[in-house]
């Protein structure tokens, strides 16, 4: 017995089709999982099956769930399933909870309100889930007390209290490290076991794999093919899922390193660096050399781009000596953020960026467009504002601005951090070129250890700090809720 | 109800007579040793008579017997002599005046005075020398409390703006038929009179003019209207170089459209063609002639004093602009509207006026700094039933709020002699007849006071000396 | 998300400021070409009378013609509010940037100065530099400027502190570029848009403040015509003639509605 | 406790430059002071060089510059503020009377204008662009382009004088308070209501909202459970704001309705220019506008664990 099946699914903005007719089936004990392209329609997909698309948009085709059969265009009719037949996992977690209200009760009101326990009942049911989840201690703390992942813990517990069978999760380890992110599939197999149905969208194919069931690819809003999960991934058909598996760093070759170094751009000796009291490197000595690339690696807040800013000179070290090599202009030395939206100015287009860096550094005229060429971007894409590029294009366009300074060291800080594998692959192999062509020393940060295995001539790990276990948590969360809460207000 | 509702512009400042006094005679509460009837003739007040010795240095005040404050205690000549010796510490009319000493005699009260000042029961007559009983006053003189002998004792004062009081069973006099009265102050004219048109007071006192044509067609109150000793004038300085002449001034006064301004702004039934009005009685003179509108004789005068008309209509001499400063001030409303018809009536003739609407010190104060050029202000001549204490001070020779850089002996003379006792209409004339001639100060309107009644309230009367309500007189019609 | 609600909200929103403001300003500024007369010019006789055609609003107490005054009063508030408003813009920018940019101590002072003014209340500081220069168009820029830059402070340093702070600036500063740059073309594209609705709020509260002084006696010096003063002087009459104290006071509303459907629809 | 300590330094800095100002104020008025105080006591019927004299040898008022300063800020520090030049009544005595009177009329108006407004824009913000939406703009707008003084007559007008229903003016019984508070009301409520909408549509656009309904709540459960609690932070903030708007407010309805507040007391004291009792209202005013903000910060700090804001 099929537990969902949806039939001819289209999603519609206006007259331009996002998602192609999409039909799909979910079976008890068989998890699904859908891979694709960056904008390929997979959130739009979920979404018009759980009957949570923006209002903007327009659905048609019918879902069949637990033996009634919905137009996908009702949303309404939707709304009774919500928690008691579909249990709707949020994309981003530590945005999906009240932040106004205590862990358990956020639980608690579901099993209440919606499986109608009493409310001694409930919040006993609610403790006992999280005790389940190992949130045992965490139930009395606010959302903002709580790390990524417990979060995310919470939210699942909240979602399925309702007791609904089905599960449909969205990207749920986005953002997340290797550790984090074998968690959150156990606990979604866990559900599974227990005869429900399963729906996981990602192109994580770690996370694939681990899921298994069946997988289905989709790419410009239509399917490009389905199939038993590890069949497809061992043996992919179409050829851009072949590419797609090809551009996992784990099947990229060893970069092979210049056999001379080059001078010493940059020297650091003994550095110490703390930051809000926190110790986060401690005697820390590097050398980087023209041609070389630095690889840094290590768990999320341990310290990677704050040692960046050191090497910039952007956060002043307690103790210990940076030293540039004699000559250089100060401009020089440039960096890459790990959040390429935020680096641009905001409303300026960026064709306009880039000329007053090219007027600045007195580039030839025809510099930009060479280089633009060069990293295989549209002349069009300068006349858009950074808001309106994709992340890849923004993430090259970085790139080239740094350029322009004629930079002699760059500081990589995770340039690929939210890209499918193909963009990630073309980008990481630029900067390689880079290096070995312009003499470039290259710090690339990754918390990925494959990806810096693969193409660093040098790795440091930065170790997390003794007794900062904890803070780790506060740090995943405070960043995330930095990046994200401007895109809300604005 | 068995509550009337008063309402004024005053506020309440404290219990002290010396700012708030008038409030406590008006409601009923205090009173003066003499009293005065409409036409300004002195009455028994706690006083029942009083005589002058032959040189008019000594008075001699008989109190009246049996009058209890409104803590109990009786009155006595002993607490008489104290509550007016507190008085004439203070600011105020009994402070001018050269009493040389205050007895308790048995049931009298004797006042020796430097000189003779016939008006003496008048000044005792003024709101300031209210009698308090001796409880009343703080160790430094000022009044804690209001524990007078009226009709009315207060049950509770809230300054600024409140006060309650209920009719005091052991009052010397007839008992007033309306048991309990309040006293409201509302700073507004406009909120004054829609308290009047809503019922909310049944005794709003003052109100603007506008109000009174709207509130006259109204069936729920009743309009009451008096004409009163109190003058709207210019007052001038006559020590200005422009301003010296009399000519200048009566060109001034030629262009004052007197009839236009009363009917259109003030809606009085007519302006002032001299300074004293009808309502002082023996100062005014009917017989003098009245002042004009005629601004072609304006200007020619003017001429006459050697200006002449620049290219923006303004006239200048010696290549000075006549330009002037009036300062005026909003305490009553129709001032700063006077103003404004008088910048458009004077520039007719060729004088650039400039509107300074300010505190109302700025007159008295510009006065004594010799700085003031034009003042526009309303002129109580009744701050005492007599008026001849605001001419001596006004007038013979000059005062804060009259004569300025003017000064005629005769009219010194006339008023001094008046103030003594001696004289009488001729001399009274005369001194309306100078001012007219040399204009020291200009008049402009002769006020009238209205207050609005609610309709089934009989007995109410204006008192044009501004000393009393009339509250104990008033009636709920049946 | 909140972004799919306003390009439906907005249009219709500015449409109807366009046509106020612009009703409001034709008026003001073309009032006097139509029909030629003097704000000051009275003629008792006419006192409250209707309109006639060299008097389009009629005539207020002292036979003036309303059209006239309010074409006056139409410019005279707005140009002390805009003066007073881009006083305190200029301020609370230049303060608001050297704030965010020094830091330190400079910051706590200005901030602890700009907290303790907000504590107080506008009106009563205009009454205080009132008291000082009275009754004159100075005072009132004065004193509205000492209230209003306080807004402008806190936007500014608020936004340039987060602005400052922005991988953006670090790069502009890591790739070369002074402090004019950075300010002109991170912090000000970040800023004007706040500045403006700040600014069309800062003008409609000082309006309404200067009417409202008007209405306490302490505005401008009559005869100016002045809303708030128009207001007072015509109250009285409001049975009589109703339409005459009407024509200041819609002038008025328009004017404020204006200018907080210009705010507003920004703010949201 | 920040919060407090922060709080602190703020009311610190109103005192001082509450005291500043009255000072400077108080020498550098045009107009000779003792005059202007002579006019407030007396009247202008009765205002002349005897009773300025009177004002002038009492008050002291040409001591030298700094001492005097010194002594001012001293005695403000000591919560001495004198007594009222025009009155003659200590200034604490007379605020402590106003304060009352206007207290009552500020919780009434802003009682009133809570439960009009949010309510309200709470409706609008669930359905942001509806035609109610549109509507309550449109209408807020147009509540707060009207001048307070305006209000209240025209409510006196309806309300007193043509239906009746209530007294124009006047201060003691309860029914006083309806039309000013009222009056007051409409002004906050109309920006309650836009910050109650702006508040829920963005909480309703966020996706713990939408999140809280997916988990099976119903629309009023999560409005009731998610929607007011969030809502309630930044109205709460806002609300502190609005003191300062309420107690222009309450100037010049006070003024016009003849309350015994706070407000009128300010505007007589700044005319009459009693120095004291401006510092004393302004200074009770700022601290006012300090401790209400202190206490929801608090409140708000209960509400919202977060703390940073
Ligand atoms: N509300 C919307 N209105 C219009 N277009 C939208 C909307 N939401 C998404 N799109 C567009 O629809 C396409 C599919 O979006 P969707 O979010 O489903 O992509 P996705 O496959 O989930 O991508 P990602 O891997 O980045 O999450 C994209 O081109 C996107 O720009
Ligand atoms: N501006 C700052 N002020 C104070 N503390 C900071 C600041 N930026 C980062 N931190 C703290 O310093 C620690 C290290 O942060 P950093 O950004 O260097 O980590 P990271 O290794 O780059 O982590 P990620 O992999 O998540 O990017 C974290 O605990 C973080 O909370
Ligand atoms: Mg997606
Ligand atoms: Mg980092």
């Amino acid at each position: 017995m099929t537990l969902l099946s949806a039939t001819d699914i289209t999603v519609l903005d206006g007259a331009v089709r996002l998602v192609a007719p999409v039909s799909l089936t979910l079976n008890p004990g068989e998890p699904l999982v859908i891979l694709g392209e960056t904008g390929s329609g997979k959130s739009l997909l979920a979404q018009a099956i759980m009957g949570t698309l923006p209002a903007s948009l327009r659905a048609t085709g019918v879902v069949c769930i637990g033996g009634r059969s919905l137009p996908a265009g009702d949303r309404a009719a939707f709304r009774g399933l919500w928690g008691r037949q579909i249990a709707v996992l949020p994309q981003e977690p530590w945005l999906s909870l009240d932040p106004l209200m205590r862990a358990a009760p956020q639980v608690a009101e579901a099993h209440r309100l919606v499986r109608g326990l009493p409310g001694g009942a409930a919040r006993d049911r609610a403790a006992r889930d999280l005790q389940a989840l190992g949130l045992g201690a965490a139930s009395a703390l606010y959302p903002h007390q709580l790390s990524g992942g417990m979060a995310q813990r919470v939210a699942i517990a909240a979602a399925r209290a309702g007791g609904a069978p089905i599960v449909i999760a969205d990207e749920p380890t986005k953002g997340l490290d290797a550790a984090r992110r074998d968690d959150v599939a156990e606990l979604l197999l866990g559900a599974l076991a227990r005869g429900g149905g399963l729906l996981v969208i990602t192109h994580d194919l770690a996370l694939a794999r681990r899921i298994g069931g069946r997988l289905m690819v989709l790419r410009d809003g239509a399917v490009l093919e389905t199939g038993a999960t590890s069949a497809v991934l061992s043996a992919p058909q179409a050829a851009y899922t072949r590419e797609l598996i090809a551009a996992d760093p784990e099947s990229w070759s060893r970069r092979v390193a210049p056999s001379e170094a080059g001078q010493t751009v940059l020297e650091a000796r003994d550095l110490t660096l703390s930051r809000g009291g926190q110790r986060l490197v401690d005697g820390l000595t590097l050398e980087l050399r023209a041609g070389r690339i630095l690889g840094i690696t290590g768990p999320s807040g341990c310290g990677k781009s704050s040692l960046g800013d050191a090497l910039l000179g952007m956060l002043t070290p307690e103790r210990g000596q940076i030293t540039r090599a004699r000559g250089l202009a100060p401009t020089a030395f440039q960096k890459l953020w790990q959040d390429p939206v935020a680096a641009f100015p905001r409303t300026r287009p960026l064709g306009q960026t880039l000329r007053d860096v090219a007027r600045l550094h007195a580039a030839p005229p025809d510099r930009i467009g060479g280089l633009l060429d060069r990293l295989r971007l549209a002349p069009g894409l300068l006349a858009r504002r950074p808001g309106s590029v994709s992340g890849g294009e923004l993430q090259r366009l970085a790139l080239l601005r740094a350029m322009l300074a004629k930079p002699r060291f760059i500081f990589a800080d995770e340039p690929t951090s939210r890209l499918d594998p193909i963009t990630q692959r073309d980008i990481i192999g630029l900067l390689a070129d880079l290096a070995r062509s312009d003499g470039l020393a290259i710090a690339l940060v990754s918390h990925d250890p494959v990806l810096i295995e693969r193409v660093a001539d040098v790795t440091t790990c930065l170790p997390m700090q003794e007794g900062r276990k904890s803070a780790r948590d506060a740090a995943i969360r405070r960043k995330d809720r930095g990046m994200e809460r401007p895109a809300i207000l604005r | 109800g068995t509550t009337l509702d008063v309402a004024a512009p005053f506020e309440i400042q404290s219990p002290e007579p010396s700012t708030t006094g008038h409030i406590f005679t008006r409601m009923g509460i205090a009173e003066t040793l003499v009293d005065a009837d409409p036409q300004g003739r002195l009455l028994p007040g706690l006083a029942t008579g009083w005589s002058v010795s032959e040189d008019g240095l000594t008075w001699r005040f008989t109190l009246r017997e049996n009058v209890l404050f409104h803590d109990g205690t009786p009155m006595t000549p002993a607490t008489v002599a104290g509550a007016l010796e507190i008085a004439r510490g203070k600011p105020g009319p009994l402070a001018s005046l050269p009493i040389a000493a205050l007895t308790p005699e048995p049931g009298a009260l004797v006042i020796a005075l430097g000189e003779p000042v016939a008006a003496l029961p008048a000044f005792l007559a003024e709101a300031r020398a209210q009698i308090l009983a001796p409880s009343a006053y703080g160790p430094d003189g000022q009044a804690v409390a209001v524990i007078g002998t009226g009709p009315y004792r207060v049950t509770s004062l809230t300054p600024p703006l409140s006060l309650r009081a209920t009719a005091f069973p052991e009052y010397w006099g007839a008992q007033p038929n309306v048991p309990a009265v309040t006293y409201t102050a509302v700073g507004r004219a406009e909120t004054r009179a829609l308290m009047a048109e809503s019922g909310d007071a049944d005794f709003v006192f003052t109100l603007d003019p506008a109000t009174v044509t709207r509130l006259s067609r109204s069936d729920a109150v009743e309009i009451l209207s008096v004409a009163i000793p109190r003058s709207l004038l210019l007052k001038v300085n006559a020590a200005h170089p422009f301003l010296n002449s009399p000519e200048a001034r009566r060109a001034l006064s030629l262009a004052i459209d007197r009839a236009g301004l009363a009917q259109a702004v003030l809606r009085y039934p007519q302006g002032a063609d001299q300074l004293f009005p009808p309502a002082m009685g023996d100062w005014h003179n009917p017989a003098l002639d009245p002042l004009a509108h005629d601004p072609d004789a304006a200007r020619a005068l003017l001429a006459g004093l050697g200006w002449v008309p620049g290219p923006d209509g303004i006239l200048s001499r010696d290549g000075q602009r006549l330009a002037l400063t009036l300062t005026t001030y909003p305490d009553r409303p129709e001032l700063p509207l006077v103003a404004a018809v008088l910048e458009q009536q004077f520039r007719a003739i060729g004088v650039e006026l400039t509107i300074n609407s300010t505190n109302s010190s700025e007159i008295p104060a510009g006065h004594q700094a010799g700085t003031l050029e034009l003042g526009l202000l309303a002129r109580n001549f009744a701050l005492i039933p007599d008026p001849i204490g605001t001419i001596l001070s006004d007038y013979a020779p000059g005062g804060d709020w009259g004569a300025m850089g003017w000064q005629n002996a005769e009219i010194a003379a006339l008023a001094q002699a008046l103030a003594r006792g001696e004289g009488g209409d001729a001399e009274r004339a005369r001194i309306a007849a100078i001012l007219q001639e040399q204009l020291p100060v200009i008049p402009i309107a002769w006020y009238q006071q209205t207050l609005a009644v609610r309709t089934g309230i009989e007995g109410a009367v204006i008192d044009p000396w501004e000393r009393s309500f009339g509250l104990p007189g008033l009636r709920f019609a049946e | 998300m909140t972004a799919a609600v306003l390009p439906r909200a907005l249009p219709t929103g500015r449409i109807l400021v366009a046509a106020i403001l612009g009703l409001v300003a034709a008026f003001a500024l073309l009032g006097p070409v139509l029909v030629p007369g003097d704000p000051f010019a009275q003629s008792l006789m006419k006192s409250l009378a209707g309109p006639e055609p060299a008097a389009p609003f009629g005539y207020d107490h002292l036979g003036r013609s309303l059209w006239h005054r309010l074409v006056h009063a139409l410019r005279l508030s707005p140009l002390i509010a805009l003066a007073a408003v881009a006083t305190a813009a200029a301020a609370g920018l230049v303060l608001g940037v050297v704030a965010a940019l020094r830091g330190g101590w400079v910051e706590r002072l200005l901030v602890i100065l700009a907290d303790a003014l907000l504590a107080l209340p506008g009106l009563l500081m205009v009454l205080i530099v009132l008291a000082i220069m009275p009754g004159t168009a100075t005072g009132f820029w004065a004193g509205l400027s000492l209230v209003l830059w306080v807004e402008f402070f806190r936007l500014t340093r608020a936004t340039a502190r987060a602005t400052l702070a922005s991988p953006a600036v670090q790069a502009a500063r890591l790739l070369g570029f002074g402090w004019p740059y950075v300010l002109r073309t991170h912090l000000w594209p970040e800023i004007a848009p706040l500045m403006l609705t700040a600014a069309a709020f800062g003008t409609a509260t000082a309006i309404m403040g200067i009417a409202a002084l008007g209405f306490v006696s302490v505005g401008m010096r009559a005869p100016t015509p002045e809303l708030g003063l128009m207001m007072v002087e015509l109250l009285p009459y409001w049975r009589e003639a109703p339409m005459a104290l009407l024509t200041p006071v819609l002038a008025t509303f328009a004017l404020l509605l204006g200018l907080t459907l210009l705010a507003g629809g920004h703010r949201t | 406790m920040t919060i407090l300590v922060s709080r602190l330094v703020q009311a610190v800095v109103v005192a001082l430059l509450v005291g500043a100002a009255t000072f400077a104020m108080m020498r550098s008025l045009p107009g000779d002071a003792a005059w202007r105080i002579a006019a407030g006591r007396y009247g202008y019927d009765n205002v002349n060089v005897a009773a300025a004299e009177a004002v002038r040898a009492e008050l002291g008022l040409d001591g030298p510059w700094l001492g005097a300063f010194l002594q001012w800020m001293g005695d403000l520090f000591r919560l001495d503020f004198g007594v009222s030049l025009v009155s003659g009544q200590p200034v604490i005595a007379e605020i402590g009377h106003q304060l009352g009177a206007s207290l009552w009329l500020a919780l009434a108006a802003v009682g009133l204008s809570l439960v009009i407004g949010p309510p309200l824009g709470i409706l609008a913000g669930l359905r942001p662009g509806s035609l109610f939406d549109r509507v309550l703009l449109v209408v807020s707008t147009a509540l707060k382009a009207v001048p307070q003084f305006l209000m209240a007559l025209i409510l006196i007008l309806v309300l007193s004088v043509q239906l009746g229903w209530l007294p124009a003016a006047g201060y003691g019984q309860p029914r006083h308070f309806i039309l000013p508070a009222f009056a007051l009301a409409l002004g906050l409520a109309a920006v309650n209501a836009r910050i109650a909408r702006d508040a829920m549509a963005s909480v309703g656009a966020m996706p713990f909202y939408a999140f809280a309904q997916w988990k099976g709540l119903s629309r009023a459960q999560v409005l009731w459970r998610h929607g007011l609690r969030n809502v309630s932070v930044p109205l709460l903030t806002y609300l502190g704001l609005q003191f300062v708007l309420l107690v222009e407010g309450v100037v010049v309805i006070e003024s016009i309705v003849g309350w015994p507040g706070i407000g009128h007391a300010l505007v007589h004291a700044v005319f009459a220019r009693d120095v004291p009792m401006v510092q004393g209202t302004a200074l009770m005013l700022g601290l006012g506008f300090v401790l209400v903000n202190a206490l929801i910060d608090l409140l708000a700090a209960r509400i919202d664990p977060r703390g940073a804001r």
